[in-house]
């Protein structure tokens, strides 16, 4: 075994980043912990929880127009977190990032404000046959509401997005396009650049939901040319209930404000309310100071160790990983087989993901079985959900091995 | 046998399993057993959805007690399914009505039982409970 | 000086829980810092920052419908929560409680919805002119969507509501009342109780912004027989980003869902998608985990010292606090001398609030400064602002007393 | 004197106060002995608004070079306000347009600069660059 070796991947000692992250250390059911459920929420190292502790027990303060100097000192940690996301995603301004509870309320912060002032009766808006949940009801809502029409861009049998129907789809009455950069129950990596290109070459504005992309390959939305974009904290090593969008100031300065309250506004009276500048104008309501700054914190993380070591790390694990899976008698894996990042789909052919989810956690280890927010991909597959193996660069080859004598093991008791 | 008998007896058989693995591949060998339900009756009307795992569940009234037959797509699910079938199929309405499932959180395996994971098997009791209040006032009324 | 006396009122030892907030400690300036902004957030007891770190060292994970452990774990605590803060404020059920982000997002929720399905042209939405800009922006919003009305109840010279512009203004026309128990910029408290016995008997709907109540008075929502009552975290010892919306089980049944996505949703289909139960038809995406764990904290926290146990401690502090203050000379109140709480907003005659606060923060004291997010009714008084100062049950005598010298120091420096 | 002499010399003077006791006293010395701004100027249009407090604003073009007059509500903003005439009144419009303002900061007031803060003298500090630059572009034309 060259586990030595093997664990330094792209500069990254993964016996080290382990050591980063308190969580991997837990026992379940008396073996330690393999946590492959990332792609539902990732785990947090010290720094970010150091981050919190040091907020609360040293500057805690309501932000913004506060006279003394813990609010002083709060509102600048609060505001360097946002030039830390402006700066890891490339945005052109700090003022078109946008804190929100996560990527679900950032892209219905976008359908219900867009809705609001752009979309008409007959109108379309375009989506794909792999998006989340969170980016398909939104949208669904908007439209019933507007009685515009949601469509969807088709994929193959291996999870890939047919770009030949996008482009037939792409008809003068779409309005928005609004798809996921990675899947997050298939693995597929979609092709968002030119999907991007082709709907502005008819001026159609787009949404790229970042929710997996974000903590896997490098974003730039000013190459991308996005015109929104969106991801949550809690899937890049940052706290729970926080999150980003981001939006071309252009545009966040069309559409008009989601929600109504302190922060977003510059003055109110019973007669006529003044709304804020970007980015408070969408910020209503004292905002997840320790969110923000936990987040910060997680970008310092990553830059720590180079995000492209870390993406290089992550693309090792998994093709070892690809590698591992498909030996494995009956797998089936759900998804393509390349051009894919860190969710891997599968079935034990002939086994319920359900049976085998379970057999897997009483050996510790930890996946996620069912439709993971993808129902119409389920249905698409006519499977009644998979296993999905979702990985991160604190994960480790033994791991996967573990995994595969899990299986093993599951097939064996289930056969 | 009551109702409580009958899960005392399970909760013994399964104090025989120390290990994880052998409850498991028990309640496996269970689920393998039995045919559960007869084809005719797995149906969209009697199928309960879980979030994981489908279950489908068939109800007789005879004689003043029900019987029950069921069946899961999950095997887990099933062997579950087939140890509370036996628990309480056989009983009278009031008995099911008033029943406490508590030996599937003996037995190690309540994440089952849990709201949140919100898989078949709790559905399935709900509906198991529904009949049987269903056939009480049934019965009350005639 | 009976500094041990005055410092053990009901039972509660102000210097034993000072010692359960870290940052209470800090120094400003060199100075101990004496914090009176807790209106606008309050400091964290070290049982919810421990809370927050044992969720992210030992059970992280995304909650509901995994089948792993750590997912049961987190859901376990995670939904605990939820139980707290119903027995908290004695909901009739668990499910009446939705998690938001705050006081802010949960009025905008009802706001935003009830508008949707009830709201139509002529309608009128009653609030008072102390409301937070939190509860008249969101308002304002539908208002003008439905062309709908808001109108205002008048409040008199005290900051106190005037009982029979209520009962003039709550004509048939009004579909809404949204209305603040505590005015944050006041200090008021309202007859919540008799504006919703009045409302019910016309059968109109009330919304009770308990920001600033939920931590200074006992709150029993079956008793007051609200309809909606919102409140937000880190205003009551818990964390940032996390609030409550209460309401009735009724009610919530009959409001359209907000948000759309993850959570919220039974099924999926691109045809139809089936709305969850309550109280996840209302949570859409992954929630703050963490928040709601860290708000259970907070309440349990409450509880070990017995809520009206720190009431009652609070109302001696406000009592000593009122007495100190209105002996500085030239000291104005703004707002009513009694049936009070919390925030004690004033004027030192002569002076700009700011230059005010400026000078109290130099000698270490936090103090807010403006219009506290209530710009009408700093255009009601005809002032910029004032000067705010808001108590906790860890504040102490000898704390408003360095205020009194604070005060005077600042009337010499800029009279 | 150019602006940046001005801005050294204040901050020469604030070196002599160690306590900010001091400091303080004398920026409010310099709000009172400043009768800023000709009343007839004080209009809603020369009004900038800050969260906090107000600030008039009052610039005049003479000679190739322009000249502020200015106010404050609040008496610590009144003295900034003060000072920072004193540093860019009288100057050219590119100096004016190009001049970075580091003595509040250096004085120790540099929450006063702070955007977050979203006081007037940020707004005002804009604002008097705003019409720097379109009196610059005037001057080309001309
Ligand atoms: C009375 C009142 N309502 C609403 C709010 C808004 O709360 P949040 O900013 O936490 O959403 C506040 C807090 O400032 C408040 O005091
Ligand atoms: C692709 C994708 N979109 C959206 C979401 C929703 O993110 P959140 O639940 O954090 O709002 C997720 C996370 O499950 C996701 O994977």
């Amino acid at each position: 075994m060259l586990q030595n070796d093997a664990d330094i991947i792209a500069g990254i000692d993964v016996e080290k980043v382990r050591s980063d992250f308190p969580l991997l250390t837990r026992k379940i059911y008396g073996k330690p912990l393999v946590y492959f459920d990332n792609a539902a929420t990732s785990q947090k190292p010290t720094a970010v929880l150091d981050a919190l502790e040091d907020y609360y027990r040293k500057y805690n303060a309501n932000v913004h127009r506060g006279v003394h100097s813990l609010s002083q000192e709060a509102t600048e940690a609060y505001e360097g977190a946002r030039r830390k996301v402006a700066a890891y995603i490339n945005a052109a301004y700090d003022h078109e990032i946008i804190f929100t509870r996560g990527t679900t309320e950032s892209i219905n912060l976008v359908a219900a404000t867009f809705a609001r002032k752009f979309l008409k009766e007959g109108d379309v808006v375009l989506i794909s046959a792999m998006e989340h949940h969170s980016n398909i009801v939104p949208w669904q809502l908007v439209c019933e509401e507007k009685n515009a029409k949601l469509e969807v861009i088709a994929i193959n049998e291996h999870g890939e997005l047919l770009m030949d129907d996008f482009e037939k789809k792409l008809t003068d009455k779409v309005k928005f396009v609004s798809i996921t950069y990675v899947s997050n129950s298939l693995g597929t990596i979609n092709p968002v650049q030119e999907i991007i290109k082709r709907a502005h070459a008819k001026n159609i504005p787009v949404l790229i939901d970042a929710a997996q992309a974000v903590v896997h390959l490098p974003i730039d939305v000013q190459k991308l040319d996005a015109d929104f974009l969106a991801f949550s904290s809690h899937k890049i090593y940052g706290p729970t209930g926080f999150g980003i969008l981001y939006g071309k100031e252009e545009w966040l300065n069309k559409l008009p404000p989601y929600q109504g309250g302190g922060e977003m506004i510059k003055t109110v009276t019973f007669e006529k309310t003044i709304y804020n500048d970007l980015p408070y104008k969408f910020e209503a309501g004292t905002p997840d100071i320790a969110g923000a700054i936990g987040l910060g914190a997680a970008i310092d993380y990553i830059n720590s160790h180079g995000k492209d070591n870390i993406f290089k790390a992550e693309e090792e694990l998994l093709e070892y990983a690809m590698d591992a899976l498909t030996s494995v008698k009956g797998l089936r894996i759900v998804g393509p087989l390349t051009n894919r990042v860190g969710s891997i789909s599968f079935l034990l052919e002939g086994f319920h993901p359900f049976d085998v989810g379970e057999i897997l956690d009483k050996q510790g280890i930890a996946v996620r079985t069912g439709h993971h927010c993808t129902q119409p991909v389920m249905d698409f597959f006519c499977i009644p959900g998979t296993v999905r193996a979702s990985l991160s660069f604190y994960n480790t080859r033994e791991e996967i091995d573990k995994l595969v004598k899990g299986l093993e093991k599951a097939r064996m008791m289930l056969g | 046998m009551t109702i409580n008998e009958a899960q005392d007896e399970i909760i013994e058989e399964f104090a025989f399993f120390p290990e994880w693995m052998e409850k498991y591949e028990y309640i496996i060998q269970l689920a393998k057993d039995l045919p559960l339900i007869d084809g005719q009756y797995k149906t969209e009307a009697n199928i309960i959805k879980g979030c994981q795992s489908r279950v489908w569940l068939h109800p007789e009234f005879k004689d003043g007690k029900i019987f029950f037959t069921a069946d899961s797509d999950a095997l887990i699910t099933k062997g579950l399914v087939a140890m509370v079938v036996k628990v309480l199929s056989g009983q009278t309405p009031k008995e099911i009505a008033d029943a406490e499932i508590y030996f599937i959180d003996e037995i190690g395996l309540r994440t089952h039982l849990s709201p949140t994971r919100s898989n078949g098997l709790l559905s399935m009791l709900k509906q198991m409970k529904l009949y049987a209040v269903a056939y009480q006032a049934q019965s009350l009324q005639n």
